[in-house]
């Protein structure tokens, strides 16, 4: 077999993806991209102690959209909320081991969704 | 694992009997028919000759109007673009709104140039209305160019009657006859085009390798300038390999193509009636009745297209979503990624999730495949509305409705 | 009987190798790259990059600048008309009047649209002169076209040197290497060439395949609408199984060309060497140094091109006379009968009696060959000449001087 | 074999031209074309009792043009002059299994030569 237009990495991350699902009273739900674009990546987080204790997803998407979303779960579960926002959306295409030109835009999709459940967060949790 | 190719909108396995007719034409006889003073190039010569006979019989033209290209793209480039070059005063085109990227975009340079043109909407089936056309022309209309089949979705257009309009105002018919030949019967003159492209890859013939029909006496500028071959309308040495492919493909076809419609109608029945049991919230596309043999394109709501091609691939299924020739992961910037013209035209809505599939069948497939598709979509459509955050709020809206 | 092959400037046999290549992707991997979601497609996408960067490696060339084409006439097209259309002011082209057609009629809806045209002269041997081409620049110089060799005379170009002065004065530069490439070696950065043109089938590939090369950053509009394929430059489903054998020949003749032309240099000069000594009133055209190797082209009197060509054909020896792709039985009026355009650059007289030929030897060709050749044409051309009205009234002139 | 881009009767004609040669003392010359357009043919004619007893060509020029030298050469031996010139190009190339299409003009320069020839014998033989 070929193997798709994604790398290994990719392929197997859509493939079996980790943390899928929802977070039931999370921390912070962050939502990001719209259908209209054709993704959308809505994330859960759990925050303990300041660190991420657990991350959760709903994408939809394309292959590089999901291996994005399950890729970036499993980099911020254990992070500190600065260490998570951290995050850029080169780390998570490298982690991926890089994305298609035209699919960038996924990996950002996934720095913005944190930003945004981490801001929700923030939002529902004033320091 | 199943190997199950439902992508011959886009390829096709080139006929076996096609790859032994031209072979002889790579390492024994190379010559250039235009170098035809000697025996290898007169040997050459003959090839084509014979060949551009074979191909017009196809579509009942005569031989000195087929003009051989290197393949569709070029051939509605240079139907569109070399009747323009060739019009005196007429500046108007006329096209349809499903119309392959080759034609809508050869008509981009037109534009800057001064040309005017009118593009036709169609119906939610993807049709043309004829009396669109007839109210479209102008006294400066040059040329009218509606596809024969939709690639996309499956639909035929009424090329006939669109073309006997075109006729009675005495303006250019083409037609693009790219998914259509070689699948259904494509007769020049029933259909009233002036022009007609067709593509050999689209019928189990060779990449590379196309022909313009252009009915004598129309007036038609060359694209490609060079040397004298292709009557004038074509400059550049003749791809013989490919033509004399062209041709056996197009033998073949006449021979055989009624036999594979007859075999396909009822397996895209088969696909149709089973998707529309087994999946919710899937919508078809295209003329129920009036398309391609084997050919069953839809959408789906909260499933992503290319989600959803790449777990049908890991099922041995292939297939597209959009457009084969637009959807393109090389682009350089998102905007080659947006959403198919074609879905657009014919109203599937964008403002919600959708994921769209085109399966076109061929010769080679067998009912069996269509049972393993059946067999292996639905479970596919699940796991992605599983993970889609919009399906989880369509069922919590249904469930609050309920 | 014989059969000699000497007309390689018209058409080369496809290397074995290069078929064997090409064959699996006809009707096993038969997919579209462009529809690279699914295994079929992503395998023919996979072949297209992978031979994308033979053939960049080939011309010392980056892949992302190798645009595939259907051939040489395409790509000189593209080149030139590509270039006109991306230019925002620059209205002047510089060319040199040896130039193939594919270059020289590309310029007619070029200077219809009123850009305007230098066509440089050329020297006895065909050469321009680098300084004609400095001359030749004015402030609205867009681009200068010379060829690397001149498939009819064989004539090696100075194009280094034209390539320097046109980066020097900031005119693009476009090199047609159709006749050089894969024969001797063709470096984009040495020739300074911003465009430069590649036929797979003048070195031992498949017909219906050639590349531009497109240096970074060059301003160029397509030809050809329609999908994003070849990064924008080039519309239209790529022709896999005549790209992979592109690049197949590129890799043999990237390996092997050296030793050709060590091998067919002294066969050429042989050649040579017999005909000046055995054919009485016979001129050599081309640079008698800088030429192609195995090339030997020339003129005798009295005695007519076609007629040689027939004669040498029923002895097994194919060649050519004048351009390959000009001269043409096939053409509807005399007008696609006139004598070349090259050996009327470079002084052949038209008012005597004369046939032109060009032998062009490639790889397959033997020693015996030429031996076999120089056996045979002293006698065609004597009974050619003692048909001739002419040849009588020159003896007899011949013989009342001395 | 491949055969020429010629029928086989113009082939034939082309390698084995008849009445290839020039008369002496003929009563008859015509000579058309020129070397420039790249063909050029002279006819000799002999005429005895108002016929056409011998014919011989020259000719510069391609297969067609030599061909269609010979052919006419054959057909006009043993007609009367009037027969003779009222030979069309259209029965030359009919003769010779047709031409192709830009090669026509070989056929008129054949039927130009015989009336060059026999308008050339008239004048020297006023009636
Ligand atoms: C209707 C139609 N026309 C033209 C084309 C272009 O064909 P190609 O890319 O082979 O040039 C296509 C390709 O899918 C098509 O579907
Ligand atoms: C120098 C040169 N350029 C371009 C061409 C055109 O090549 P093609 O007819 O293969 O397109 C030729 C053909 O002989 C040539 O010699």
């Amino acid at each position: 077999m070929a193997g798709g237009p994604y790398s290994e990495k990719v392929m197997e991350h859509f493939m079996n993806p980790r943390n899928v699902g929802e977070i039931e009273n999370a921390d912070g739900v962050g939502e990001v991209g719209n259908p209209a674009c054709g993704d959308m990546m809505r994330l859960y987080v759990k925050v303990e102690a300041g660190k991420v204790s657990d991350a959760k997803f709903r994408t939809f998407g394309c292959g590089a959209a999901i291996a994005s979303s399950s890729m970036l779960t499993e980099m911020i579960k254990g992070k500190t909320i600065d260490e998570a926002r951290a995050i850029t959306n080169t780390q998570v295409s490298d982690a991926l081991g890089g994305l298609p030109e035209v699919k960038i835009h996924c990996s950002v999709m996934a720095e913005e969704a944190v930003k945004a459940a981490l801001d929700d967060y923030s939002k529902k949790h004033p320091a | 694992m199943a190997h199950i190719f439902f992508d011959h909108i886009s390829a096709t396995p080139v006929d076996p009997r096609v790859v032994e007719a031209m072979l002889p034409y790579f390492g024994e006889r190379y010559g250039n028919p235009a170098s035809h003073i000697h025996d290898q190039g007169q040997t050459a010569l003959r090839a084509l000759d014979a060949s551009r006979g074979t191909v017009a019989r196809m579509i009942h033209a005569q031989p000195g109007e087929i003009v051989f290209t290197s393949g569709a793209t070029e051939a509605n480039n240079l139907a569109i673009k070399g009747a323009a070059a060739g019009s005196k005063d007429k500046r108007h085109i006329v096209v349809s709104e499903v119309e392959h990227f080759s034609v809508l975009n050869a008509l981009l340079p037109l534009r800057a140039a001064g040309f005017e043109t009118t593009v036709l909407h169609v119906d939610r089936d993807g049709r043309v209305d004829p009396d669109d056309v007839r109210k479209a022309i102008r006294p400066d209309t040059l040329l009218v160019s509606v596809m024969h089949a939709n690639a996309e979705i499956g639909t035929i257009q009424p090329v006939s009657d669109i073309g006997r309009i075109a006729r009675e105002r005495g303006v250019l018919f083409h037609a693009d006859a790219t998914a259509s030949a070689g699948h259904i019967p494509v007769d020049v003159d029933a259909i009233g085009a002036d022009l007609l492209t067709l593509s050999a890859h689209n019928f189990y013939g060779p990449k590379g390798v196309g022909a313009l029909y252009v009915r004598k006496g129309t007036r038609l500028e060359s694209l490609i300038d060079g040397g004298f071959q292709e009557g004038g309308y074509r400059a550049g040495t003749e791809n013989v390999p490919g033509i004399v492919g062209m041709a056996t493909a197009a033998e073949i076809a006449m021979a055989e193509s009624a036999g594979w419609a007859e075999k396909l109608a009822p397996m895209g029945r088969r696909l149709w009636d089973g998707l529309a049991t087994s999946i919710p919230l899937l919508h078809f596309t295209g003329h129920p009745e009036d398309r391609l043999p084997g050919h069953v394109s839809f959408w789906v709501e909260h499933a992503e297209g290319e989600s959803l091609l790449l777990l049908l691939n890991m099922q041995g299924v292939m297939a597209a979503s959009g457009s084969a020739c637009s959807s393109n992961l090389r682009g350089h910037d998102e905007e080659d990624l947006v959403a198919s013209t074609v879905l657009k035209a014919i109203g599937v809505p964008s403002d919600i999730c959708t994921g769209s599939v085109t399966f076109s069948m061929g010769k080679e497939n067998t009912g069996a495949d269509v049972e393993h598709v059946l067999s292996v979509l639905p479970a596919i459509v699940s796991r992605l509305r599983e993970m889609s955050p919009t399906w989880l709020d369509y069922q919590k809206q249904q469930e609050s409705q309920g």
